[in-house]
């Protein structure tokens, strides 16, 4: 926890996925502050409402700024701020319930507009700060406390729906491999444009799928993860279904367009062709 | 005799011409200093449909737009046959002869509206036709008009002249169609020129005007009706480097981005109507506990749910003042005229930024649409308010205190958390009761800061009084006005600040036998506010997605009063 | 002297069975006829993190959870010096001498909770040591807790009895331990046993069986505490044929679901805290609009925004009587104790197919978690109302009249259109101002159907009196049969219908001089809407997220009740 | 207009895309009632807020139940009355603002419990009801009375999203050729599962694609919409998005999924598997 508040009382359970999400967090905005040289205040951390939302709280070392705000209205506030002060880098941090079920609509119109922010989705199955009912990507089936006679709805395929709605910059990962997930979110933060990380961290408490990720070669278990070989052409949306398609997890970035314009981009463009109005002339123009 | 005053409508199908030709009157007249008002109603089809809409036009600032009409303009049968009782006596019809033939004559007199046209050359110059008559009728000057068609079309291209003329004709046309008629309805008044310059605008307009003169410079909004125009106009206005617009994919949407906008340092709004306002009561909890400033216009229509969207109420108020759950208690301006939308925009922005939180603005569809001259507003003498930001370095404690702190902007130093968790003073989560004694009177105490005393009060020693709220200030002043005439013992009382109400006012109400609120809606929506604030407070309502009429309203409150007279308060 | 009734708290960290130790003691001590009550505070993480939970026995029905501790069990320091100032005088504390040494020792005593627990071969049974310690301290036979491990642990499995024998060892050691620290708190008085049978269930729990015993046969709802409970507890039990319960992806939808079960002709239900209320606002207002049944829980918890997830208020009352935009009045039922939770589920089932609308039941997270013995309900004595199903031939007009009329049911005829939109007979959209009128009217009208005259009044006479609601209710009566025991000259009244408030009662209540009404928010949102509705009606509020103190609130009413003896109302 | 009722007072605009629409619906609604031997008060059409939407007022003959609630909501409200009456033939109508901008989130959690009702989408890339602002399917750039600058977001590919979020059965079509859409609205109803008829229904007063879709070879304008080839297998998933892939408006049935269980296949089997609880036993469950 962060040092500096002993009022606050949250914490993950102990080997939660999310702590290794958080390091890498730490790693990528420092990462991010030197190459851009900016103060650590020109970071806006905006987070759902679940045990990953805390993260915002968690965050150690000098302080970002951040929203804590309500459940599954991170992109929104997000764009507010990315949009009120386009020089801020903009972090979501939400949780597979947060972003894909309540605040699922939310994606379509960003990544329509590619609003110039990152997101950072912790997929752990379930919905962990409630305590343990099924989340959109729980697989059919499975017993959760809120499906006891199993989940009678097909699991969302996070990934595929992304690349359907233009996300222009998709990554996959798990919270184990903290440094590459780190240089991950720098990346994907460097991007241009509305950029996914969709990492895989297990919930310990109410889902721990650390094993079938890393898979258990004694058990017989074959991992999900898997590495996205060097030759992917990332840039190819072809490629990138091909990917998403193929199952698993695949581990790295999926898709990246640097073509497209961002949203800020179209904005200013706008800006430039019109000319601001000032208030004299707009009322002069209802005059008599 | 002179008139002083006319109120013509124009009735018809939508696509005709309507809203053109009242809104072509109202310029005309307004540009050589008569007082003018439109009211407007759409149908809830896109093309055609029964559409109407009216004007007003006066020698002395006109409160509402007219309880029966001086002139009625009927385009075709079911236009003349929903509207006729409404003429007064004395009034005339003027009627599309070209399209139907009323049973009875009456006080009513035909022309052919399309074949007059033609014989201007100009098929559209219908509109023209039926002005140039209506002159006639009121006895208004030719030259205004012809002046006003000249102003109108003079727009820089090859072939103006030409439409000018064929206008012109058109109208004098009309005129003598009507002189032929026989009718007259007596000679307008000359013009007594408002004091200072005017300016021609709509409720929506003013209300976005207002915003810019108060510096918004985000925007996010949702189209719905009658809220839309404010949207549209935005898109077009809000434009120039530092500038955001955007068309949001839904409310909720909506009233995140403009939270997301005002916490990183802008003045950011949203316009909706009441569906909207239902959907923004979470993120207005939000900016309520999280101390962001924003503001809301809510253009309220008929309602619950989808409701009426083309008619007015004044129904939201309950909503507006608790959207969300917990204690929460929404700062609301609602303005009772077209030139207040303009001020209590430039309000809603000052107190959102005065006290950091959410205010709502509660307009109404029958002022969105209306337009009306008001005096120029002189920018120069508005008074903005500005933020009280944080200028110093890191490890600020933005949430430390009981009462209004400075806040950081992100980018500068003096990073927090903006929590819709109970928080501390850096923003993090807590549970502790302390701290949200602490937060909870903090949050309270910065509606201390938005009380005021702006209201109007006449005649304070009555005991029994008026006190309208919204637009239906417009009808119940001129219904004050001639009980006042008629020596009736009441007073007025009257505010856009309607929370917190100016503290000075309620203190007087209080002391009252008897505070009547007329006001649009079923349950007596701001008299039961009153009420609990300890004011001997009853409404009187209507809904019927209308204004009251003024005669209607000033015999209702006269029934109130002698009730009250015979039987003492009965709450 | 024997004592007729304990309170003792366990606190520690998440996962040393806290809830597991209350829970028992009262299952116990309720299983041999004692009244019992526990109280349940649960950290933000989600494991350890500092919990507690307490449990009230007594020969008498249990009003409040107590406000001050006979025994403390301190697992560690943490615990120990959150929780020690709030033992009585007399009082004792059991601490983990395993885990800590009080700086003083005073009225405590330690006892090595794991390695005692060890001695019996299951190191699981740390809560029967302390069990059994505390039974002994408060003067309970050891038969009762023999008889509950008995009970509790014979599962029919193997193994069954050595772990029955291990727990009886674990009471016992418990109790030598006990006995060896020299203290004693004084015999427990035998139990009263309550008349007629008993069940122990807790709020959400008494809510969720309630809406069975209604007849709910269609749930859909989305987690949030503390409404969780309900959405677990109806996956498991709402079903077999024809019931149909899901978990949806948000509020909104899970209101909109709801409203379309409603429609098809079902019970329908969903249960929700503050933030999903504020999210179901639009659809509310749509079951308003177009007359279909449903009901809506809403278990507040500490507000504004996220608020206070785990904490008590109640701060929602305001909101959920006009959840949405528009003319609309949402009937709300409020029960003040785990039973009324029970009842006032079957009553909002009722009042939803009576009148043909939404209904709210406001719930309150300590209430919620509660878990209480409470007379068993009698099933057939229950009045289960069901819908006026319109049983004719197609062209049936849904909406005609100014009042109820049957429903049709989708697959039979009489097909109709259900519309947010202002509606004609039929359904379809219309804007006739006489229509809106009429459904207006309509609207309201229905609500007539709901009044009743349900609720509790003592001491009429008195020109003061005290009106608390929901789960106030329970400190509120503790603390006025105090006063009353002092002499005091007050009156009660009490209902958990608080929309429309019952007739007579609010005719009696505008009568007295002052109705002080106990409530749990800043805003005292009750006695406003008292005022509104006429009663001179002040507040005592308490916003610190738990309940209120009986002693702390008999002496906040004497000081009212002096002040208004002095200054005469000043509301 | 329906004859039943001279109150209402909405009418579509002289040539609006909605007019086919209509009388396919009542042809799809006679087939279904014929081929069935069901009464026409067994089905409910839920209606979203729009021009569209009016299609519940509108249908001639005899009636069916409908709902015309609030704006993006109708599949919320189609989920209450199948679920709430299962023998019911559910048929959502709503336009491309209502369904895919804020009814968008309810797309995915129907299409992952494959709940049996049939949704036509009324395309016409506009808001038709408040006056032609931007929609999602509005192309980009594209200048409407919102986007006076042009629209700065990209246009939403709604099959692709439908196929990525495992909609169960998809059609694409025109308004124009009401003979054909008739026939595969009645399809889709027959399809156990969850249905989308996506059909492009010009705006004539504010976005009218007429001549767009179907091509003006005289001014050489290639038609947009294209009839799907017969050999087509619309089991195939990949096939299908292989169609969509192309572009421009494929006519007929792009996907067709019969093996998945609907909504009420999997709580029939629940029901099944768990007994019914009779309030008796439940409270004696509570007994001290
Ligand atoms: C409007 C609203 N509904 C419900 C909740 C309760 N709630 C809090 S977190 C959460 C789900 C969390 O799941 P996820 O987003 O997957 O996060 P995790 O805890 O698994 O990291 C829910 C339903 C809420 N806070 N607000
Ligand atoms: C909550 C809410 N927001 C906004 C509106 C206003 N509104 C009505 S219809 C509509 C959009 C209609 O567009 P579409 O769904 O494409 O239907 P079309 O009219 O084009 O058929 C909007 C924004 C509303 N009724 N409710
Ligand atoms: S419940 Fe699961 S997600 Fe939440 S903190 Fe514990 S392990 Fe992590
Ligand atoms: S506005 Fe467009 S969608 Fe609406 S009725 Fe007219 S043509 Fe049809
Ligand atoms: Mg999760
Ligand atoms: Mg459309």
């Amino acid at each position: 926890m962060s040092a500096k508040n002993p009022e606050y009382d949250f914490k993950w359970c102990p080997g939660c996925g999310d702590f290794g999400v958080r390091r890498a967090i730490e790693a990528a905005l420092k990462q991010r502050q030197t190459e851009t040289e900016q103060p650590m205040v020109n970071n806006v951390v905006v987070a759902g409402i679940g045990c990953s939302g805390n993260m915002v709280h968690l965050l150690e070392g000098e302080q970002p700024y951040g929203i804590h705000g309500i459940h599954g209205r991170s992109l929104p506030i997000a764009m507010g701020v990315k949009m009120g002060s386009p020089s801020l880098n903009v972090l979501v941090v939400a949780g597979d319930g947060d972003f894909l079920s309540i605040g699922q609509e939310h994606i379509a119109p960003q990544a329509a507009r590619n609003l110039d922010i990152t997101a950072v989705i912790m997929d752990n199955g379930v919905y962990g700060l409630t305590k343990g009912q099924s989340s959109p990507t729980t697989k059919v089936d499975t017993i959760t406390s809120s499906t006891p006679f199993g989940k009678s709805e097909q699991a969302l395929n996070p990934l595929m729906l992304y690349l359907a709605l233009g996300v222009s910059y998709l990554a996959s990962h798990v919270s184990t491999r903290v440094k590459d997930l780190g240089t991950t979110i720098a990346d994907a933060m460097n991007h241009k444009g509305f950029s996914v990380v969709h990492v895989q961290s297990p919930c310990t408490t109410y889902n721990n799928t650390f094993q079938e990720l890393k898979g258990n070669p004694k058990e017989g278990i074959a991992p999900l993860a898997w590495n996205i070989p060097e030759q992917h052409d990332s840039s190819d949306l072809e490629q990138a279904y091909e990917v998403v398609k193929q199952g698993g997890i695949p581990l790295g970035v999926i898709y990246r367009n640097t073509e497209r314009p961002s949203l800020q981009d179209r904005v200013d463009e706008i800006n430039n062709k019109s000319f601001e109005r000032k208030i004299e002339s707009i009322i002069e123009s209802f005059a008599i | 005799m002179q008139k002083n005053d006319f109120v013509v409508r124009f009735a018809g199908e939508g696509g005709q011409g309507m809203v053109t030709s009242s809104e072509g009157l109202a310029q005309a007249a307004s540009s050589v200093g008569y007082n003018v008002q439109t009211f407007v109603t759409f149908p809830s089809q896109i093309m055609g449909g029964p559409t109407w809409a009216q004007a007003r036009v006066s020698t002395s600032p006109v409160l509402s737009s007219g309880d029966s009409l001086d002139v009625l303009v009927a385009f075709n049968e079911e236009a003349y046959m929903a509207h006729k009782d409404e003429v007064s006596d004395g009034g005339v019809v003027i009627f599309n002869s070209g399209a139907f033939q009323p049973e009875s004559g009456g006080n009513s007199f035909g022309m052919e509206f399309a074949k007059l046209a033609k014989q201007t050359g100009n098929a559209r110059a219908e509109n023209m036709i039926v002005l140039g008559a209506l002159a006639y009728l009121v006895g208004m000057s030719q030259q205004i008009l012809d002046d006003f068609v000249r102003e109108r079309f003079t727009r820089g291209r090859e072939g103006d002249e030409e439409i000018i003329i064929a206008n012109i004709k058109a109208l004098t046309l009309g005129r003598q169609e009507a002189e032929k008629s026989g009718f007259s309805l007596g000679e307008l008044a000359p013009p007594e020129k408002p004091e200072g310059d005017q300016i021609l605008i709509n409720g929506n307009e003013a209300v976005a005007v207002g915003a810019i003169a108060a510096g918004v410079n985000f925007y996010v909004g949702y189209p719905i009706s009658p809220a839309t125009a404010i949207l549209l106009w935005m898109e077009r206005n809000l434009t120039g480097e530092g500038k955001f617009v955007y068309q949001a994919s839904s409310e909720i949407e909506a009233i995140n981005a403009v939270f997301g906008g005002g916490y990183a340092g802008r003045k950011a709004m949203s316009a909706t109507a009441g569906p909207g306002l239902s959907l923004m009561g979470e993120g207005l909890g939000l900016a309520w506990m999280a101390e962001v400033p924003l503001v809301i216009v809510d253009v309220q229509r008929g309602g619950p749910s989808t409701g009426l969207p083309t008619k007015t109420e004044q129904s939201d108020l309950l909503m507006a003042l608790t959207p969300g759950h917990g204690d929460i208690s929404m700062p609301i301006i609602a303005p009772g005229t077209v030139e207040e939308c303009f001020y209590a925009s430039v309000m809603a922005f000052n107190w959102a930024e005065r006290y950091q939180g959410p205010v709502i603005l509660l307009s109404e569809h029958m002022l969105s649409e209306r337009r009306q001259n008001i005096p120029k507003p002189e920018i120069s003498k508005l008074k903005v308010e500005n933020r009280k930001v944080y200028t110093g370095s890191n490890g600020y404690n933005r949430y430390d205190g009981w009462e209004l702190s400075p806040m950081p902007i992100p980018g500068t130093p003096g990073s927090y958390i903006a929590n819709g968790s109970e928080h501390d003073v850096m923003g993090d989560t807590t549970h502790l009761a302390e701290r949200h004694i602490q937060m909870t009177e903090r949050r309270f105490s910065k509606l201390k800061l938005l009380e005021n005393e702006s209201y109007e009060s006449e005649n304070t020693d009555a005991s029994i009084v008026i006190m309208p709220w919204g637009g239906s200030k417009g009808p119940a002043s001129a219904a004050y006005a001639q009980l006042q005439a008629d020596g009736a013992d009441l007073g007025w009382y009257y505010t856009m600040f309607l929370n917190p109400l100016p503290v000075k006012m309620l203190e007087e109400l209080k002391k009252k036998s008897l505070v009547i609120v007329p006001e649009l809606n079923y349950m007596g929506q701001m008299s039961g506010i009153l009420r609990s604030q300890g004011v001997k407070a009853v409404s009187i309502t209507q809904y019927t997605g209308l204004p009251f009429k003024v005669a209607d309203l000033a015999k209702r409150i006269t029934e109130r009063v002698a009730q009250e007279k015979k039987e003492g308060v009965t709450v």
